[in-house]
Parts: structure tokens; sequence; C-alpha cells
């Protein structure tokens, strides 16, 4: 029997910082084949794991329209991020899943789309905002929300001023504060940017959350001041996950994994299961 | 040359804080001290009110190295206090623990931190390229006590295991027996130190006559445990009247207590225990005494490095011994109880660098005082006295290059104990 | 499933005979306790143990194991205890707490460190009398219908002996001139009896119905916070049960630095990192969180998933925890049930 | 000559128990040598290295004197990371036992008496941190020379350690021994910070609690336990006390029966603010 535990060889194809913390990571399985059938959702996950540091959980940041090349990126907090960031572009890293549920894309096929995202939260967001762009003729209409606390500190900063660029969707990109004076855009926290969201049919909408647990709350109020329905106001969580496949018990929330059930849930789970957030 | 002032700050390759001082006025030797800057630790005074089996706990605490001696000590000095009388199986795993701690330090001592200063490296580890095969012997010997003092105690050092009356658990037979073959294949290893060290030459710049101590065997073989002390000048005293022999007082240059005999300094030392009971040595360990042994023994503390090495030999060959005796008593005993709970009461054993007394009082089973004279304490001023005569000679001759080296080579062979030595005081009733 | 008779006084001869599968396990007695331990002299084995400070978990979860040895980036998985064994003297709630830890570990991502331990484990089950603190009548687990390969039930001056799997039928083989196939009316009297005799001994009994229901409303009671000043956070609840399963995968670097071992060893969700993440938060800093989460877990979460309790009432922690708090006190503040003790 | 990290080891008030244990290392001591670049290890090596950084720096014993307080605070401008080794660097050690009570004075007068002592001013032994930032702890009377492998191949691989936080119990549970608690024995598994493999229950004596508290120590539980089985509660805290040091008296002073009040005077004299104490 294959071992789920074995990490997979992936080569490190190419790394830049995102900012002064975080990095960007683009990996690639060593084999070719597997590289291009290697399927996934966004919304999930993997495990990175790095030999005499250990493994931890990284949502995909890159996305399955776009095969052949998985991208994360990565927060230096502990023992897998220190080891990880000092792997040099070309190295071979172990890798392992996808897992979890990822987006219901089929249910969010057709329907107006809100993506709200604060701070490293555009680590999973950005693939389902990719995902949506690559297939935009499939889905309604399309807001994304992004707020970073300052400009340094907003992650992809370039590919997303490009993307405000596009006409086929709403990009607003905020800043907490703009100490230099330099940005163009608004300043001010993200719930602001609600303002500028208009025209939606509240009851075809999935808003989607994904940031620091304080920004869930009043993000959350704005969508259903919207009217959007709880079951369609989507978040990921985070737990500590030592196996990422249900075994190791640590994000076990009543019944439920985060690993396995999650990480992505929707409002409607969070009320009805204590404990969620 | 010219010398103004040796300080050795630190030192090195011995156990604890202390250093050397020498000064001089005038071109002229002033004042050699031994300092001692290891901060006091007031152990026994932290006894006071505690129950005997924490004190027990607290005392091997003094000492990383001679923990066991200390715990050894302790116990006794309680069970004597509390009127308790262990059985032979007790008393015979005490001695094998006390063998594992033996052979330990002194292989740690004579290979590690002695050959060094006689080859001429500042480390074991710088000797390795040239001299594994020795390094490698010593460390095996090292680590067979280290394992020894585990199996008998819980763990290489402050083991749990002994406690007043008895052990928490007992070895198996078959621990046992792999011990007693490890021990006798390890014999040639321990000679090597005997061999290296017979055949070096020691240096004579201290030399200076000397009293010596050790504590007399209960019974007529070469041993550590008794309730008698014998002492060089030929006479004999009770364990108990220590303090008669010890006679403590404190000086400002150190953190330790001086003590002496007759306002004389003395020496404690498996040297000490080789001088008095030499001939008691049996088989390899006694051949090698005999061939070894001459009359520089009582006036060169540099020999005490080649005691160690011989004493060595006699614990692994003892080992063997205590363990056939050990397993032909097949059932484990139970914990003795105290039979009072108030007392005094002393003990000797000899730690590896010498005799080590342990006094205390209970009273309503608890410790209401507590005394604790070590070895490094009672040959500091000994140590003091051969630093100055070394200066002297050496000044004397103008053979003043690596005068540190080799005034720290002396301390060295005393395989002083410097924390040991910090917390030698007697307290009563705080 | 096949039934045959087994003369008491055979037993060693044919525990001696087990051995020839691989090494055999059961229990022994460790002071007042027991515990699982191998087989040398079959004459060690406890026949009249009660419950095992650990539960039979041990043999496919160890505390502490190795998964892989690594040697810079290259991964070598290591399975280095797992050999052919017997486990004899398993009593039916262990053996319920092993069909748990199969849901667990065998269903989604079968995990092989459990699997190859499992395959390579003949389980021997062994009928018991119950004390003062266990429950496993109210838990429904106090027979077995399966998940044993053979089991042996008390049946007067012989062993009832059940063969629950064809692994089973090759271990009835080893010895087979010991066992007879004739079972006499007689011998279902006799069990009939042994059965009500064992029924009647349970003094530990209570109502687990509606139990995901109850604790749900009860998730704001007082209780939680009572039981958390007590509660040392020791983790020995979790150690002992035979249904906790939760573990940490560290690391561990060997001196050269480039090697070393990814290791897993037991968890408890009562330690106070159980639920730590990077940047600090906590998601159960609290100790009543926790216990609520080791209760969720028990009485909760599996019935939701498995309609049925992932306690299998061995009385373990009734036995272990130094302040008392068990699955016993904590259906009775939920319940206000009496559960006498 | 190479990029390993460089490593000092240090050692201050104590019984050198630490530095021993790894000294007793004879299977791995020429690989901990060849891991790291060792700069000063005085137990062993007389070779040293005092005025260059660091990256790590061991450190053992408890601090009693002015001239370690300056020597400590050396260490650590010098080092990028510090880890106190063993109870007693972690929370004093057993010297420590009295820290609250306010009698070193008179403790220290009876065995010295009124003679004056040059070589340095000695005080109350306290653990490191009263004195400076310390970044990991590794406890134990002594500490275990695995968690020391596990810290030191981390710490050289530049990443950051956690050690086990589990109490004695859990390891306990884990070698199957009786407990000695529930047999009406004065444990302290419970509140003892594991890693040591609960070696006294392994041998059937009761945890003395020499690694020191747990983080999450429950001591009012423990005491309350404790009594029930008919100890006193001077007992209990005796041993509390004996290797708690300092991380007793900070975390549980006052169920203790040491007042806050108390400790302040306790930081005065030994010349370490209250802000500084409030900081860590
Ligand atoms: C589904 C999911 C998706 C995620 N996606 C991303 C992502 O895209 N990008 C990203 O940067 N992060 C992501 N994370 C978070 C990431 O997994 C954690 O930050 C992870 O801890 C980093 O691993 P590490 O080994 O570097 O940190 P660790 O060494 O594990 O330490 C990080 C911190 O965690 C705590 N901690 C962890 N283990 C222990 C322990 N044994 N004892 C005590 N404290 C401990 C400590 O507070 C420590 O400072 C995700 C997490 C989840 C669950
Ligand atoms: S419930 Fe009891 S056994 Fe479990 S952690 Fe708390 S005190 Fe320990
Ligand atoms: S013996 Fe002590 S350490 Fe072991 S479980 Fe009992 S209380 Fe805990
Ligand atoms: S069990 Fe307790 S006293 Fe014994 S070694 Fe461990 S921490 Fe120290």
């Amino acid at each position: 029997m294959t071992n789920p535990f074995l990490p997979e060889e992936m080569r490190l194809v190419r790394r830049y910082d995102l900012t002064s913390d975080v990095r960007f990571f683009q990996v690639r399985p060593v084999d070719m084949d597997r590289a291009l059938s290697l399927r996934y959702k966004p919304g999930q996950f993997m495990m990175i794991s790095l030999a005499g540091a250990g493994e931890a959980p990284f949502s995909i940041s890159s996305t399955p329209s776009r095969p052949g090349m998985l991208e994360f990126c990565i927060r230096k907090v502990g023992r897998v991020t220190t080891e990880l960031f000092k792997r040099k572009e070309n190295s071979l890293i172990g890798v392992r899943g996808p897992y979890g549920n990822g987006f219901p894309l089929e249910k969010m096929i057709g329907k107006d789309n809100l993506i709200v995202v604060g701070g490293l939260g555009a680590a999973p967001l950005r693939s389902l905002l990719l995902y949506i762009l690559d297939n935009r003729d499939k889905f309604g209409k399309f807001y994304f929300l992004h707020g970073a606390k300052t400009p340094e500190e907003m992650l992809f900063r370039k590919e997303f001023f490009e993307i405000k660029e596009r006409d086929d969707l709403n990009c607003h990109l905020t800043v907490d504060v703009d100490e230099k004076g330099q940005w163009p855009f608004h300043v001010g926290l993200v719930t602001d940017l609600f303002s500028k969201v208009e025209e939606l049919d509240p009851e075809n909408t999935y808003a989607t959350v994904c940031g620091p647990p304080a920004m869930y709350k009043f993000v959350i109020a704005e969508f259903l001041k919207l009217g959007i329905p709880k079951h369609q106001v989507l978040m990921t969580l985070e737990r500590r996950m030592h196996c990422g496949i249900g075994k190791c018990g640590h994000c076990a929330i009543g019944p439920i994994y985060t690993c396995l059930d999650g990480p992505v849930f929707s409002y409607w789970d969070v009320l009805h299961m204590k404990d969620l957030i | 040359m010219s010398l103004e002032r040796i300080k050795i700050e630190s030192l090195a390759r011995v156990e604890g804080h202390g250093g050397i001082n020498v000064t001089f006025d005038e071109g002229k030797l002033k004042k050699v001290t031994v300092d001692i800057h290891e901060g006091p630790r007031l152990l026994e005074s932290i006894a006071i009110g505690r129950s005997p089996s924490e004190v027990v706990s607290l005392a091997c605490r003094t000492c990383a190295i001679c923990t066991l001696s200390h715990r050894y000590a302790a116990l006794r000095a309680m069970e004597k206090a509390l009127g308790i009388e262990v059985g032979p199986k007790v008393q015979l795993m005490r001695d094998l623990m006390h063998c594992g701690e033996m052979i330990e330090s002194n292989a740690l001592h004579v290979f590690l931190l002695a050959l060094p200063d006689y080859l001429g490296f500042p480390s074991a580890v710088h000797m390795v390229p040239d001299y594994a095969e020795d390094v490698q012997a010593g460390l095996r010997v090292k680590r067979f006590g280290v394992r020894l003092m585990e199996l008998t105690s819980a763990r290489p050092i402050h083991g749990e295991n002994p406690v007043i009356g008895g052990f928490g658990r007992y070895p198996s037979k078959s621990e046992l027996l792999k011990f007693k073959y490890a021990a006798e294949a390890l014999i040639p290893d321990a000679e090597r130190g005997v061999e290296i060290l017979r055949n070096m030459r020691q240096p004579n710049y201290m030399e200076e006559g000397m009293t010596f101590m050790c504590t007399k065997p209960a019974h007529d073989r070469y041993g550590w445990v008794g309730d008698r002390i014998l002492t060089s000048t030929g006479e004999e005293f009770n364990g108990w009247d220590y303090r008669k022999l010890t006679n403590e007082r404190v000086v400002a240059h150190s953190m330790a207590k001086r003590s002496r005999y007759k306002n004389k300094p003395y020496m404690v030392s498996a040297l000490a225990r080789f001088n008095l009971l030499g001939e008691r040595l049996e088989a390899e360990a006694g051949e090698h005494f005999r061939r070894c042994y001459n009359l520089s023994w009582i006036r060169n503390p540099m020999y005490n490095n080649v005691a160690q090495a011989i004493e060595t030999v006699w614990a692994l060959e003892e080992v063997p011994r205590l363990v056939d005796k050990i397993i032909a008593i097949e059932d484990d005993p139970d914990i003795c109880m105290p039979s009072r709970d108030k007392g005094a009461g002393s003990a000797a054993v000899e730690a590896p660098r010498g005799t080590l007394y342990h006094h205390y009082e209970v009273a309503a089973d608890k410790v209401v005082g507590a005394d604790i004279i070590t070895p490094t304490a009672q040959f500091l001023d000994m140590l003091e006295s051969h630093i100055r005569v070394a200066a002297r000679n050496l000044i004397k001759e103008g053979d003043t290059d690596d005068i540190e080296l080799k005034l720290e080579m002396i301390a060295r062979a005393y395989d002083p104990c410097i924390s040991c030595a910090t917390h030698l005081v007697r307290v009563k009733g705080l | 499933m096949k039934a045959l008779k087994l003369k008491r006084d055979d037993l060693y001869t044919y525990l001696e005979s087990l051995k020839s599968y691989g090494e055999l396990w059961g229990p022994v007695a460790k002071g007042e306790k027991y515990v699982y331990a191998r087989l040398t002299n079959v004459r060690d084995v406890a026949l009249g143990a009660l419950r095992t400070i650990i539960p039979p978990k041990k043999f496919f979860v160890p505390p502490r194991f190795t998964m892989f040895r690594y040697t810079d980036d290259h991964y070598a998985e290591s399975f280095d205890d797992v050999k052919p064994r017997v486990l004899f003297g398993l009593h039916p709630c262990d053996i319920h707490g092993l069909l748990i830890l199969d849901e667990l570990f065998l269903e989604r991502f079968p995990d092989p460190y459990y699997k190859r331990r499992r395959d390579a484990t003949a389980i021997v089950g062994l009928s018991c009398i119950p004390d003062d603190k266990c429950m496993a009548r109210s838990t429904n687990t106090h027979a077995v219908e399966g998940g044993f390969d053979l089991a042996f039930n008390e049946l007067g001056n012989n062993y009832l002996v059940w063969i629950g799997s064809s692994l089973g039928d090759d271990l009835v083989r080893l010895n087979l001139d010991l066992f007879s196939e004739d079972i006499e009316p007689e011998d279902l009297k006799t069990y009939l009896a042994w059965r009500r005799k064992r029924d009647s001994r349970y003094k530990l009994s209570f109502d687990l119905t509606g139990m995901p229901d109850i604790m749900e409303l009860s998730w704001d009671s007082p209780m939680w916070n009572e039981l958390a000043e007590k509660c040392l956070a020791c983790g020995s609840c979790s150690m002992v049960c035979p249904t906790c399963n939760c573990y940490n995968v560290r690391d561990v670097s060997d001196l050269t630095l480039n090697s070393g071992v990814r290791e897993r060893h037991w968890d408890s969700c009562m330690n106070k990192e159980y639920a730590l993440v990077a940047g600090g938060h906590n998601f159960r800093e609290a100790r009543a969180e926790r216990l609520k989460l080791w209760y969720t877990h028990k009485l909760k979460a599996f019935i939701t998933e498995y309609g049925k309790p992932s306690c299998v009432g061995c009385g373990r922690c009734i036995d272990t925890c130094p302040v008392d708090i068990n699955v016993a006190e904590v259906i009775r503040g939920l319940t206000g049930q009496k559960v006498t003790l | 000559m190479n990029n390993k990290p460089k490593v000092g080891f240090y050692s201050f008030s104590g019984c050198e128990g630490d530095l021993l244990t790894i000294l007793h290392c004879e299977d791995e001591l020429l690989d901990i040598f060849s891991a790291v670049d060792i700069r000063s290890f005085r137990m062993a090596s007389s070779e040293r290295h005092d005025d260059e950084n660091l990256d790590i720096a061991f450190i053992e014993g408890s601090i009693t004197t002015n001239k370690h307080v300056k020597k400590l605070k050396v260490i650590r401008e010098r080092s990028k990371i510090v880890v106190a080794l063993g109870t007693c660097a972690c929370y004093g050690g057993p010297q420590s036992a009295r820290l609250g009570y306010n009698d070193w004075e008179e403790r220290f007068k009876k065995v010295y008496g009124s003679a004056k002592l040059t070589v340095a001013k000695p005080f109350e032994s306290q653990p490191l941190d009263e004195f400076i930032k310390v970044d990991y702890r590794i406890p134990g009377c002594p500490i275990d020379k695995y968690q020391f492998f596990y810290a030191l191949t981390r710490l050289a691989k530049g990443m950051p350690v956690e050690l086990t936080k589990f109490p004695v119990c859990a390891e306990c549970k884990w070698n199957e021994n009786e407990c000695l608690l529930l047999k009406g024995q004065l444990c302290l598994g419970p509140i003892t910070a594991g890693g040591c493999n609960s070696r006294c229950p392994n041998h059937g004596l009761p945890c003395i609690g020499c690694w020191g508290p747990t983080d999450e120590a429950n001591v009012a539980s423990e005491i309350n336990l404790l009594k029930e089985k008919d100890f006193s509660a001077e007992e209990i805290i005796n041993k509390l006390r004996l290797f708690g040091g300092a991380g007793m008296v900070r975390r549980f002073g006052e169920l203790l029966g040491i007042k806050p009040k108390e400790e302040k005077t306790l930081s005065k004299t030994q010349g370490v603010s209250k802000k500084k104490r409030e900081k860590k």
C-alpha cells in the first residue's frame, strides 16, 4: 500500500519575496507526467515537508486552470518555514497532498462572486481569484476586495494592480495606513470597500472571506447586510495540523476534521457548530 | 624575567570555579592563594526543616561528579540518625553504585582531564588525532562507570533510586551479569591509563611532605566505606569525631571553607588511600600498585593521577565480585522503615577525590542540623601549599616558561571539585 | 462463526502453541495493576486481570515510534517493530476500542503504520467479570460479535472458544487436538448463567440516549469550569483511553545534522499546546475548552458520525484521573443521572 | 574556518551536572564537537575564546554573586541565542528553594560568620532571567541528554526549539507505571515538566519535581489533592519549592504563602527593577 505520509519530491523552481517576511514559492513535481496530472481545487492545501524541520500545511495559491505548477505564499514563523526560506531555487522539497475540501466550485459556477481578503488571506483566495478569472465566462458578477496593513505588506501587489485594470471584474484595494502618502487607492479598512459593491444578486452570490481572525466578524456582518444567505458565505479556517488526513486529531472540531471536512466552511456551518471560530 | 603577578582566572578541566593567584613583591614571591569564586549555595541551610528523604535528594545535588558519594554519605548518616540497619543486598548494591562512580570519575580525570597535561594538549578532543586509541579506551571505561551509575541509581547524575532504607528498584539478574562481563572486558583499557602514566616523568618542583587521611574500611580488604578514619600520623579516629580532624575556617579569598589538622594542611584523595591502604589491593590492581609505588608518593601530589588510574582497575575488578554476591541473594528487600523520628548521625565515605563527611540531626522527622565537609575543602590548604612551593622553586630556578600551566597541573592533579567545596558548612537550628 | 471447547487445564499448553504464530503477549500483574507484557513464560499471564494501565492501542500506535528515517531529503519508511504477534486476553471493551480506532485509521487515507501492525497481530479475546468501574454495559461494548480472531469465554471447567476469522481458524489448528466440537445443552445453560452473573455485576449504568443533544445544550454549563479548576491537565486520561488517538509528529536530527528520524508520539488534547498555532493564537487556551473537546469526542462527535459513542466503558479514566474527572462524572454532571461510583 | 555555529558552554553556581551530562555522552561527544564549533567549554578544555561573538550560549547554574552578573551580561551581549541549561539556570535550583522567605542574610551569616569575603559580593541565588533575556529553557536536575541533543540540532540548523510540554504523568503513563499518587504518595508528577522519561516513578519512587513546574501547573489543585491525602501544607510546599525556585515563586507565590510584597524586596536586594521583571 502507498504511504500517504510519504512526501513526494518536488523541485523548487522559483522564489521571491512578497513582503519582508512572506515569500512566494513555485514548485513542480519532479516527474513531468505527475506535474501535468496533478489535480486540485482552489481552497485545498498541501503539506510541505522538510527533513529535519518537519511538516506544515500551506494553502495552494496557484490555480488548477494553469496546470504544471504549484504556488505557495508563505510567512516565516517557525521550524518548517525557516528551513524553507533557506532553500534555494532548483532544490528539492517534500510535498504531499492536495488535502481538504476546497471551494464548492460546482455550486459557485454561474453565480455572482464576492471575495474579501485581508493580509495573508490572499494565499488561498488568490487561487480562487485566478480560477474565476481564467474561467470568467462561467461566473456572474465578480468583486474582489483586498485590504492590507500598509502598502509594503500587500501581497501580490503588482499582480493585483494589473488585475485592477481589467474591466471584467471589480477589484478594489485598500491599506489601513499609508505613511508615505504614496498609495494611489483607498486608505482605510477593508470593510470600507463594501460601499463599492452594488448590483449583486444576493440570493445568487457566493461571498468568500479569508484573513486574520479579527476580520471575520466584521466582514461577515457586511455580507449578511447585503442579504447573502449564510450557507453561501464561505471562509477558510486554520487549525494546528500534524497529518492533513484526519489522523492526528489536532484540527478536530466537534465531529469534523478541519483537514478533511474543511478548511472551507460556510457561515451556516459556523453557526451550527460550536467552537468553529 | 621579573614577574609581577600570576593570575589564573578560572581553572580549566576541573569541576567548579576556582583560580590561582600568585603575587610578588619586588620580584620576590609574596602570596599564593587558590581563590574559589563559585557562588555560595548554602545548601545545608536549605536542608533545615525538610524531611530526611528530601535532604538526601538535596545532598547529592552538592556535586554532579561525586553525586553518588554524597548520596551514599547522606544515606548512611541519615540511617544512623533514624536507627535503620539495611541488609546485605542493599549494602552490596550501594558498593556497586559506588564502584560506578569511582570508575566514572577516575576515568574522566585520568584520561580526559589529566592526560592532556602530560601529553601537551589543551583537551582530550585535541588528543584524538595522535592518541585516538587512548582517548577511546578512556571513554569506554568512563562510559561503563556512567552506565553502572545509571543502572544502580536510575540515571547518570543525581539518580533517585538509592533511598533511605534501600532502593526503589533492583536491577535484574541479566542486567547485572551484563555489567559483570563488561567490567572484566574493560580491565585492559583501564590498564592503559596506568601504563601511560607510569612511564611519564612526574614533575617534582612542588614536592613537600604531607599528612594523609582516609576512611578505614569495615573489613580488611581495600574499600571506601567505614566508621573509622586513618591518618598518616599513625592515629585512628571515630568517624563522628570528624570535626576534630577538619577544623573548618573561613578565608577571605574563598567561598569554600578550609580545613586543617593540628593546624597543618593535609591531603585526602586516592593518593591518601593508597599511601594508607595500598598493600590491601588485590589482583592486577595490587600488581600495578607494587610496580608503581615509590617514596615520592608521600611528597608529590602528581602521583594522585597514577593512584586514580590504578584504583579504576581495582574498581573494575571489584564489580564482578559484587555482582556475584548480589545475584546470590534472590529476593529484593523492601525499603527499611525508620525506627525513630529523631537522632543524629555522621558518616564518612571516600569520594573519588577523598574523604567526605555528612552529618545530620533529625527531630520530629525534620532535619534540624546539617553539616557536609567535602574532600576539596579539606585539601585546599595542602593544594595551596604545594602551589606555593612550586612557584618558589620554579622562580628560583628561573623556570618560568608556562608557569601558569605548571601550577594549574598541580591543582588538576588533586582533581578538585569546587562546587562541592562551596557548601560545606555546619548549620544548626535555623 | 464456529464455537469450540477447550479444557481450562489445557489453556497453558495452547498458549504455548500460539507462540509458533509470533510473539505472545498478554496481561500480567504489575503491582496492583496489570499491563500487557510479553509472555515468555505462559504461566505469567494474569487470567483474572482487569483493565491494563494502557489499552492494547499501544501495539498498533505505540506511544512513540519512527515513521521515516531521512538522510538529506530522502525518506525511508520504517516499520522496524512490526512483527507477528498474538495478543491474548483482550476484554470485549478493548476489542471495541480497536474497532473504533479502525474507523479512524483504516478508513479514509488508511494509515500504513497502524494497518501493518494490525495485520500482523492476532487478537484473542477473553471474557471478564466487571468490577465497580466498568461501564461497558451502558456503552453496549460488554460483548463482542466481531473484531477478534479467537475469543475465549469462561464456561465452567472449559472455555468456549469462538472463531472470529480465518486466521482464528488457523490458530486453532496450531493444536487442534486440544479442542472439542461437542457443545452440549448443558453448556448453553452454563453459558447463560455466566452471562447473567456478568450482567448483574455492573455497578455503573446510565443512559446515553440523546447524548449529542445534551452536550450541545450543556455547552455553557458551569460544570466545565468547575471541572477545569480541578483538572491538572496531566493528560493521563487521554493516554489510558482506548479510543484517544491524537499524536504529534516531530523530526529529530542525528548529531550529524543531515540525517534523522521523523517520529510520532502520543499527544493529548488536555495539553495546553494542543491547539496552539503560529502567531501564538490558541484555539483552546482554557482548560475548560479542552475538557469539553475531550468529552465531545467521547460522547458527541463519534455518536453523530458513527451512531455509537467512542467511550467503550473500560473504566480507565475512572481508575486513572487523580482528581476524579471521568466519563461517569461528566455524564452525571450533564444529565443529572445517578451514576453510582 | 567554517560556517558551523559558534557555541559556548558556561556555568555559574550549581553542581555542574548539566555540563557533565554532556561530557557523559561518550558515544556522541565527538559528533557534538563536529556538529558545532565549540569555542568555550571550560570543564572539558583549557582552550578559550572569551571575547568573540557566539551563535549560541548554553548556560548552566544560578547567579549568586555580583561577578556572575557582570559575566552573564557579557555573555548575553556576545550571543545571539542564550539557552538556560538545567533547573538552576531556569529557576534558580535547590539553592533558590528559600527565595521569598527573606532569610538569606541570616543564613549566610550562620555559614560564613562575620568573616569578610573579598572574592565577590554574594547574594541569594537567582535564575538567569532575573538579569538577562533567556531565549530557551531546558530544565532538569540534571538535563536529559536527548532533550539537549534535540535542542542543539535544532539550534544548529537555525530553527526554533519546542521541548516537551507534558507533565511527568504523561510519560509515566507511557511507561505504564502504577500511579503512586493514587497509592497515596506525594508525587509531583502532574505539575512537573516532563522530558525525564518519568525516571523516578519508573523506579517506584514519587517525582520530586526536579524539572521545575510545567507551564500550566495547576498547583492549587495539586495542593488540594495532596491535602485530601493527609499531607500537611508545609510538607507539600517544601516539596514544591525544592526545585521550583523562582518559577514557583513568580507564578504561584501567593498559593505558597509568599506575599507579592516580599517578592518586591527580593528583587530590590538583587538589584532588579520591577520594570524588567514585568517585561518578561
Ligand atoms: C489549512 C491551512 C493552510 C495554511 N496556509 C498557509 C499559507 O498559505 N501560508 C502560510 O504562511 N501559512 C499557512 N498556514 C499556517 C502554517 O501552517 C503555520 O504557520 C505553520 O505552523 C508553519 O510551520 P512552522 O513549522 O514554520 O512553524 P512552527 O515551528 O510549527 O511554529 C509556529 C508557531 O506555532 C506554535 N507551535 C507549533 N508547534 C508547536 C509545538 N510543538 N510546541 C509549541 N508551540 C508550537 C508556536 O507558537 C510557534 O511559534 C496554513 C495552515 C493551515 C491549517
Ligand atoms: S481530566 Fe484528570 S487525567 Fe485528564 S488531564 Fe485532567 S487531571 Fe489529568
Ligand atoms: S505516579 Fe506520579 S507521575 Fe506517575 S501518573 Fe501518578 S502522579 Fe503522575
Ligand atoms: S520523575 Fe521528577 S524527580 Fe524524577 S527525574 Fe523526573 S522530574 Fe526529576
